[in-house]
């Protein structure tokens, strides 16, 4: 049976944070409200990451997410606020969205995680973790990610470049 | 009991040999390391506002608070109780929960700062394997604070204050961050207690004094703090974002920028200016705090004194002195500097291993990295009259067309 | 201290830390007056009645720069263990770390002269 | 430690979440945010697999920073269209948005 412990107790923090802040940001019917709801959602994923011994993973993922793209989120429903009221929040096949998604759900749950990932044994699991040193490492190893590491600035460049030329409203 | 000796850190052990269960042991060590950490900014913030305000008085020929207690050091005290009685208004159509949030949030992301400031070599919050990211990412949750108000007040200056404030804050933060990959880079970890360490040899704003400085503007702008005070402009903006505050939330958002100037402070000195180190800190931790302290309270007085004799940017030239001069020279001083790193290696100039503490062995290393910083800051400055030469030709010009114009509005 | 430690206290630090701040704000609540009326509750403009909805305009030029500075900030995660490894790193990991900032800066130049960075 | 199974159930209960909110909301800014969302479960799933089953190789993080890149990518364009789109059509509700079917 599971061991009442900090990172029990943390764990059931975090996950309710996500999922709790994951439901706000769907239902709320005022979008600045969606987006701090997303942010409270990525701060248990944050949490997460630390009880996953990843913590430079949370703290990235608190200063890109909730240091960066939620005020970007912020910055876009503020330029794009109608002057009419908003009307209905959900679409008229809202009901029909919901039976996917909870089948979605029970799918991943049971057709997938119970039956390969499900049970208690933690024998096998490694004491030793990499480090944020060795990440660093491999991200510009020849043998490793540094393709993928030069990709993704081409790629941010690509992004911000493309995303200014679509934003900005001269011709 | 020799665990009972230093009671901060070791206050688990001794209530464990004293018959406590250790894990209850354990987190009271905890608590109380928290509740230290946390007290001490709001406590330190008191005398701060204080010393402030007599420094602007000095500056500005006046006496400064001086009624309330001995040389009126009491004055926020009596402050604090006045805002706690004061009327608290909440302005129509505000969004009610976001509104009393925000100011809370404000004081929070500066007080986290406080876990990862290493203040002597065994004092410190939690040294973190990732420090320096941890205060960058809790950090910008203040950005998040301001437009949490401006938002919620339902008030079109708020928001736009708070736009304007976070459009500056951002920007700000880049070349703030890339400031703090060159002590990252030396010291080639993220602890802050590796980082003061790997500096008991030679500071590091004596190897990229660039740095150092990028840090000290970028943060000067981060707190909203003259020349770079668009945040408030109260004689210019209607205050800004927090226009609709009153009471003690408004005195929250004021005591979260005092701290923030002050963490600033202490992280410049922890990141660039040796922290701690210092003669005998081995023997006496407890000298760390001077030290550290000390040189803190140097760069916070040069910071009042920019506040207090500078005059106010338009926001045009303070985003392009980001985007146009910050920016680009950060990133230069990161490159600049890992590669003047692998050609100290290349040399074999850095200091052997177990000499890192030496002076006299840092000093090869020292000078070829102050030296590429030397360079660099020549062509800046080449690069910077050339373009100065440029605007001023092309201003004479406008002059001498529009001779009836006044010359104000030829500047514009 | 170990691992799981180290982030207990920074747990118990993100619950505490919040006590400090609130508790001036509660005490307050208690303590100073309340006498509301519709005039002092009134959104604050200049003396002037406040004028249709909260509704403003803003321009683009604050989303391009929020932009700017979140393709940065997305950067940070590369160059940090990047900086902190940098020590045990050759010359090609140098090489590979310029490439990226020159990768990186070619946007910002790109938005510079073409103008998006000027603030009107 | 808490077992595997949880964290998938956690990634996987958010990942239905943003699945819900893709296919219900009628706002694109909404929409882009559930879209955060799962790309977060997807992140959760990715780091949980690294850490219970090849926690020495560096795979496993390095693939969440490229999904941390790919988000931030995907918000910074997603959002630009957006105001684009509302710049010309005055609106950002999806069902408004018919470009394609003229």
């Amino acid at each position: 049976m599971l061991e009442l412990n900090a990172q029990t107790i943390g764990f059931f923090i975090f996950s309710a944070l996500m999922v709790g802040g994951g439901l706000g940001v769907v239902t709320s019917r005022n979008l600045i409200h969606g987006a701090l709801y997303l942010i409270l959602s990525l701060f248990g994923g944050a949490g997460l990451f630390v009880l996953l011994s990843a913590p430079f993973l949370a703290a990235v993922q608190i200063l890109v997410y909730i240091g960066a793209i939620a005020i970007l989120i912020i910055f876009a429903v503020m330029l794009t606020r109608s002057m009419t009221r908003m009307g209905e929040v959900f679409n008229t096949q809202w009901w029909l969205s919901a039976l996917v998604a909870i089948a979605v759900f029970a799918l991943l749950v049971v057709g997938v995680i119970m039956p390969v990932f499900g049970g208690l044994d933690m024998s096998t699991v490694s004491a030793e973790v990499g480090t944020t040193m060795e990440l660093g490492i491999a991200l510009v190893d020849g043998n490793q990610f540094v393709l993928p590491f030069e990709v993704a600035s081409l790629l941010l460049t690509a992004a911000m470049i493309g995303a200014i030329v679509i934003a900005r409203d001269r011709d | 009991m020799n665990e009972c000796r230093d009671l901060i850190n070791t206050l688990a052990a001794c209530l464990s040999t004293s018959g406590w269960d250790p894990g209850l042991a354990q987190f009271v060590q905890i608590l109380l390391g928290v509740v230290l950490v946390t007290l001490a900014p709001l406590i330190i913030v008191i005398f701060l506002i204080w010393v402030e305000r007599k420094f602007a008085a000095r500056i500005q020929d006046r006496i400064g608070p001086n009624r309330v207690g001995p040389w009126g050091l009491l004055q926020t005290i009596a402050d604090a109780l006045k805002l706690i009685t004061k009327e608290d208004i909440t302005p129509a159509g505000a969004d009610r929960v976001v509104f009393n949030l925000a100011p809370i949030v404000s004081v929070v992301s500066v007080i986290l700062i406080w876990a990862v400031i290493p203040l002597s070599p065994i004092h410190i919050g939690v040294d973190l394997e990732i420090g320096a990211l941890y205060f960058i990412a809790v950090g910008s949750i203040g950005t998040l604070a301001i437009m949490m108000a401006g938002w919620s007040s339902n008030n079109k200056y708020a928001l736009l204050g708070a736009f304007r404030v976070v459009a500056q804050l951002v920007s700000y933060e880049i070349p703030f961050v890339f400031a703090i990959l060159v002590p990252v880079m030396l010291a080639g970890s993220m602890g802050m207690q590796d980082i003061v360490d790997a500096q008991r040899g030679m500071w590091f704003a004596v190897l990229s004094p660039i740095a150092a400085a990028i840090f000290f503007l970028s943060a000067q702008a981060e707190t909203g703090r003259a020349p770079f005070d668009l945040i408030e402009a109260e004689s210019e903006l209607v205050a800004g974002y927090n226009i609709e505050y009153s009471g003690m939330k408004f005195g929250l958002f004021f005591a979260g920028e005092f701290v923030h100037v002050l963490t600033n402070a202490l992280l410049l000195v922890a990141l660039f200016f040796g922290g701690w180190v210092g003669p005998f800190v081995d023997q006496l931790p407890i000298l760390g705090f001077v030290y550290m302290f000390g040189k803190a309270a140097l760069f916070y007085l040069f910071s009042l004194l920019l506040r207090n004799t500078l005059p106010r940017v338009r926001i045009d030239q303070m985003m392009n002195f980001n985007w146009k001069f910050l920016v680009p020279l950060s990133v230069i001083n990161v490159a600049v500097v890992a590669f003047l790193l692998q050609v100290v290696r290349a040399l074999g100039l850095a200091p052997a291993s177990g000499m890192e503490n030496d002076l006299i062995a840092n000093l090869p290393q020292a000078a070829v990295l102050l030296a590429g910083n030397l360079v660099i800051i020549a062509v800046v400055l080449q690069l910077l009259r050339n373009a100065g030469r440029r605007d001023r030709s092309a201003e004479a010009v406008v002059v001498s067309k529009e001779d009836e114009m006044l010359p104000a509005q030829a500047a514009h | 201290m170990n691992v799981v430690n180290e982030w207990a206290f920074i747990g118990v630090f993100m619950a505490v830390a919040w006590i400090f701040p609130t508790l001036p704000i509660v005490l307050a609540a208690f303590v100073s007056p309340r006498k509301p009326n519709a005039i002092k509750m009134q959104t604050y403009e200049c003396g002037v009645e406040t004028v249709g909805d909260t509704w403003v305009q803003f321009r683009v030029q604050y989303y391009i720069h929020g932009l700017v500075f979140l393709i940065f900030d997305v950067e940070m995660i590369f160059l940090f263990p990047w900086a902190m490894a940098y020590n045990q790193l050759d010359f090609f990991a140098f090489g590979a770390g310029l490439l990226f900032l020159f990768l990186l800066t070619d946007g910002l130049f790109y938005a510079w002269f073409k103008g998006d960075l000027e603030w009107s | 430690m808490v077992p595997l199974w949880m964290y998938l159930l956690v990634a996987a209960a958010l990942f239905a979440i943003g699945t819900y909110g893709v296919l219900s909301r009628r706002n694109a800014v909404a929409i882009l945010m559930s879209v955060e969302l799962m790309l977060s479960a997807v992140n959760i799933n990715l780091v949980a697999f690294w850490r219970y089953q090849s926690p020495l190789e560096m795979s496993g993080q390095a693939f969440a920073a490229f999904v941390f890149v790919v988000a931030a990518a995907e918000a910074a364009v997603g959002l630009a269209i957006i105001i684009a789109v509302y710049r010309s059509r005055r609106s950002v509700i999806v069902e408004d948005v018919n470009l394609l079917q003229g």
